[in-house]
């Protein structure tokens, strides 16, 4: 975003700056509210990819998760995700309450609303591979402290200005450090937990299909529409024609590989399982976009379609693996989403990207970057999600007992049902 | 009176309907069940293929005067055929009393409206 | 936003305000776009929390309140609210049908459809506390006159330039003007229709649950979404450094005090009624939007944060109170989330207000005249609607038959069923 | 949108030609989020109008029908639109894989994803007339040509600089050129494909409800949500005091004939079927948001009033004639909605523009130029829809098996139900 | 024992259910229905007004001793009657055997909780 | 012929699907119901506490040959029973008369499928 603060020969660079510092930040406050939208997105996935009686506890964790995020992370998780990096790059200073009327490229009242949506993405991924069988309780503590701790360290390590981004690691709007982060936090859980009652028999896997896939698919419609504001508004920028350029690019990437994984998915199943299934045609959608994420800034159009299509292939495949043959259950595919299809996109900016990509020349030093990335978020979001869960289930707050996991959720842990 | 219950499926009820009004039944209820039988659906979620043999159906309850079982019985079996599996069943018993809410009429009476 | 119009030293200030201009414009438009958004969010709240024979009945009374509000508001009611102040300051000089295309801070064709689409708002939380009982006929004939008088004539007392904010009344977004006015009006309303046959029984009131609370989160979701139109919107303006700060301040209390009121709810009602219910969070949400609306351009985010977790508590007690000890059937619980949540929320601007609350040593004056805004609107609103309701039932216009109520409006009223 | 390429007397232009274009391209690219959010409103209108059997297949066809348009669009499509005229403006010279890095008053790439989004609603469309009977596979086929050949044809003729504008053909953001292109050519598949089984018994028309009508409620309000950018979006440019005030007018006056529809549709419903009908005031809506779209720009807000209660209007008898009369089976009134009242707006603005409607005074002149091109477009996609269908109709791809039309798409086709 | 289906309307339910319990039937079993049969409901869709002769309604079984037949079907008259038409049904047949899973207590004793 | 209706706890269900399944009966019908009875669970709506004594449960319906009718009784409470209040109940009635619509065939030939 350098062209907002230098200027256009000969022209008095104040007014420039003003001027431009607003559009800055309408496009960032905008893309910021299309991020809180996909909270919906996601409830609406959640819940729809699940049973009906266990709808009132997912609805109220999202619903939580957001909440209690949007206030930790203001208290205190910002600050250690973008505070001065201290202990060398591993993590920022913290501070309490943040209330600054400062401007940059725009209000940094913006940034911080900006950067809790993301957070609060990280937080709702998590909660989906663990649905139908978690406690209350324990949804309202993990949300805690990923927002509190698990995805702001990692986040200072990259976007924070931390030793990843020093070392030249790209991931533009957050595959590896949102969508992963979630997602392997997520693993974590599931592996701790263990599958719902009556997911394997005989060691057999056994489907459980959501109880609400029109809801299911206006989630994805609607995460699809908040992904322009992920993505886009990863500029953090909107003036000046580098920024022009750079968030139409960004948006029309966004767009393809979404559609590529959409397409692929529906193929790739109908031809595995000999019908075209709307449940991964979903998913493959979802995969597309979180593939792109780490690159859209640096992959052309076509790239893009290509990294799609291969998202959406590999979205199916990954399904049926945790599924059928590490027997993980994830209700809603949350792993494959987020954490496989966002390494996965995270490592083909070393491919794909037209600066340094494999394909354009660059070798396979941003691949090998890539890599240590992925790999580095992924131990670090997984480790401290294994202790987290370990800690919940040795403390008894982890897992709902077998009569109200088979009654429901709903009644037991909330007293309310959803459908009346 | 007899009471007949009849399993048929889903895609059949409206021309089990009509066949029932042809024939002056009139009267009945009707509600969805879910049957399990030899009738199988495979289904795929999320890349678990897996059959079903739990199947939508229509379950019509029908009480009649005695007169009419018969021909209660034919237009239903008529109507719902296909002659693949899952066709359903049609199950008769006896129904001792019966009452007309509206009017507190009793037995064969309350069943029809008398013109 | 004076800062438009004077201009950075030494700049030509035509180019500066032509640029400028387009800004605004494009900020109070894509807020307009966003708060008209709010209308389905109120109608999957609405039907959610109430019955299935009912939901035809409530979707369309939300379409029509609308629509017929658009059209009313756009014919005369903008000018009754806007127009030059007449009988020393009670009313707008009205002119009919609005067709400027002059510009001052930003299109005059956008402040009317930013207007309208808040007129619509408060026209549409009426309906929620009689839903259930009111004829079709009684939602169209109160849409029609709460647009048309009722919401202009407090909105011209303030917004409008008159008598109260010649005051010092401070109600930025319309926590009073907007909210209030609609919930009193439906207090009214609810009072003089009486309660839902079945909702007291031998004096005590009896749950009359929502069918489909999954509809209801979705729909607060899209509220929330739509506030950050709402209230960053009604800064009416983006360009300069003074709008910048303004707008990214507001989005961000305005997110901190939504998630303060449903952590609050959750928390309250789990402790109250031993488990967290998700219509009270959802609903606790929505409180704590409400009470930041009066004050989101003078309140610290830490202040947005203690009102809206007192605004989440409030609301419990408040449904409550409404329901149980004073038994005025409200289903939606539209009174206590836009009327009590926004008459505390006006009020406590006067402590919480960094420019002159109580808090930030501005003495009791501010409070006091906070106080005299929500009497007076208050007063207004609740006569003018209980008058309007009154003529009604006088006229048998009001409420439906016992068989229709018993039988469903929707079959009755409209002849159509909403599930098939 | 000269005024940008202009500036303001006495200014250097570089200065505000970068900025004017930063503030065009992120009110294009808002515009095109809004626009590709119209997608779950089509999905949720005609899932919702349709029955349960068939929820997975619509919503499967909608996701697609997007995702194979949005990759063909950008493969081939956008450059036959838009692509130098060639054999005399009937078509644009086609180029593959889009890539440009260029600017002309906002981004190519801006342009492209706005166009794209136009082009699969055009696609979108046609399904709804067709839904509930159809072979998934011959969606995926008709979406493919639709948005490869059939909308960028006419799309030339018009928007893309050939024969019907330069005739003066004046279609602002799409009445006929999006809304009637995908409506005739589902006129030519309902008509080819035939009626729904049970849908015409002894020659009457039998009614056939809809399984969710407040799914459908969600999505006609999502559709006015997003109809804002589509209209809005139109002006193509947002910077400059004409620009600022096109889309203010222009974004009023789509809501007014929206309200102006529903509430026609509404009292006509009423008055001609003794009672106000849910299902058709959702659509009347819809009649005034599409009757609307051609003119935007150059109609009146009491112009747009009158257009939106006429086409409410329109909508029930059309609704009527082709149901009833006609015998043709549109599940979800698409061609009426976007046919009938396309071709209807597209032609009044021949009376009620405010440059040279005959209203007026401007004569017949632009009227019979209107006439001329709902004709030519109305043929062309009535005739190259029906060259396609009936193709499918010879190969057996067009219409399931009886057996599978009874049962329901879902699990025929899709081997998965939607709600469980 | 014996067993009693009653077909009432939907909005008699919740006094259906209170009668019930104020005559000491506390245990029964029910679901919702369509029913057809003379009362209609007129219905229109998108313009095409129609009749319909199905309408929602719930179908209570209550199994009883026969002691408490004559009392439970009273009670249900007397609560779900209001005199037009539609106001459903009663039927009343036999039953054989009957267990609580609980216990697995067979016949009248499973009926009641003897205190 | 006997007709089995068991009406029992949603959480058993797959467990006495399965068990009938070993036990040999293929064939049955089962819809959502609502329990009232002894079994409660508390609710709380928007602040209002309230008990609800209904409660969902699945009702199967199950027609046998008689001989049948013991081990099918037996297999039902085997894998429903909890032994907490809620479990539910048998109840056994006479069919007089059975059709597979399929073949028309009657009787007990009707229920199987002779091999
Ligand atoms: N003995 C039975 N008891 C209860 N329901 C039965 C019984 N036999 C069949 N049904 C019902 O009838 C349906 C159709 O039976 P099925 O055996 O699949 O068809 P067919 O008789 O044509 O072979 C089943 O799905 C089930 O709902
Ligand atoms: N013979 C029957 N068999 C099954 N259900 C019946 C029968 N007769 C009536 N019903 C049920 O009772 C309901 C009310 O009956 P209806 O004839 O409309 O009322 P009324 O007896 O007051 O005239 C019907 O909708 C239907 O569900
Ligand atoms: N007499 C009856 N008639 C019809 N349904 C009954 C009857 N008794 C019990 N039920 C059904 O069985 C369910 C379980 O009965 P309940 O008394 O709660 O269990 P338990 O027998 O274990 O005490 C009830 O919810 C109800 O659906």
């Amino acid at each position: 975003m350098e062209e907002t603060t230098t200027t256009l020969a000969g022209i008095p660079p104040e007014l420039y700056n003003d001027l431009a510092i607003s559009i800055n930040n309408i496009w960032v406050l905008v893309a910021a509210f299309l991020v809180m939208f996909m909270q919906p997105g996601f409830a609406m996935v959640e819940a729809g990819f699940t049973r009906k009686k266990n709808t009132a506890n997912i609805l109220m964790k999202n619903l939580m998760d957001f909440s209690i995020g949007a206030l930790i992370y203001w208290v205190i998780g910002y600050s250690i995700m973008y505070g001065d990096s201290i202990f060398g790059g591993l993590i920022g200073k913290p501070f309490l309450f943040f209330n600054s009327d400062g401007i940059g490229d725009y209000a940094d009242k913006t940034d911080i609303l900006f950067q809790t949506v993301f957070a609060a993405t990280a937080a709702t991924i998590v909660s989906g591979a663990m649905a139908e069988r978690t406690k209350f309780q324990a949804y309202l503590i993990f949300s805690f402290f990923v927002t509190l701790i698990i995805y702001p360290i990692s986040g200072h390590w990259t976007w924070g200005g931390g030793w990843l981004s020093e070392l030249g690691f790209m991931d533009f709007a957050g595959s590896t450090i949102v969508h992963s982060v979630g997602a392997w936090v997520g693993l974590a859980g599931a592996i701790t937990i263990g599958p719902r009652l009556g997911k394997y028999i005989k060691g057999k896997a056994v489907a459980i299909p959501g109880h609400n896939l029109a809801m299911g698919a206006l989630g994805v419609f609607i995460l699809w529409f908040g992904w322009f504001g992920f993505n886009a508004g990863s500029q953090l920028g909107a003036a000046g024609s580098e920024n022009t350029v750079a968030i139409a690019h960004i948006a029309l990437v966004t767009n393809l590989s979404a559609a590529g994984g959409a397409v692929a998915a529906m193929l790739f199943a109908a031809f595995r399982y000999k019908r075209p299934s709307l449940s991964l045609s979903l998913n493959g959608a979802l995969a597309g976009l979180v593939a792109i994420t780490a690159g859209a800034d640096v992959i052309a159009p076509g790239g893009a379609v290509v990294i799609g299509l291969l998202a959406g292939a590999l979205l199916v495949l990954s399904v049926e693996f945790f599924d059928q043959k590490l027997k993980i259950d994830d209700p809603v595919g949350a792993i494959s989403v987020h954490g496989i299809c966002g390494a996965f996109g995270t490592l083909l900016v070393g491919v794909f990207s037209v600066e340094n990509g494999l394909l354009y020349g660059g070798g396979f030093t941003q691949l090998g970057i890539q890599a240590i990335g992925v790999l580095a978020i992924g131990a670090w979001a997984f480790f401290a999600g294994l202790l987290l869960f370990k800690i919940l289930k040795a403390t008894n707050t982890l897992r709902v007992s077998k009569r109200i996991e088979e009654e429901g959720l709903d009644v037991y842990e909330h007293g309310e049902s959803v459908y009346n | 009176m007899k009471k007949i219950e009849a399993i048929i499926r889903k895609s059949k009820f409206d021309e089990v309907k009509d066949t029932l009004h042809e024939t002056g039944i009139d009267f009945f209820s009707f509600w969805e069940v879910t049957g399990v039988g030899k009738a199988r659906e495979s289904r795929v979620y999320r890349g678990i293929a897996y059959d079903t043999s739990t199947i939508e159906r229509v379950m019509l309850s029908i009480i009649v005067r005695d007169i009419n079982l018969e021909k209660t019985v034919r237009a239903i079996i008529k109507a719902s055929k296909t002659g693949e599996v899952g066709d359903g069943k049609i199950f008769v018993s006896n129904i001792e009393e019966s009452y007309r809410i509206r009017t507190g009429e009793q037995g064969d009476e309350s069943l029809y409206i008398k013109e």
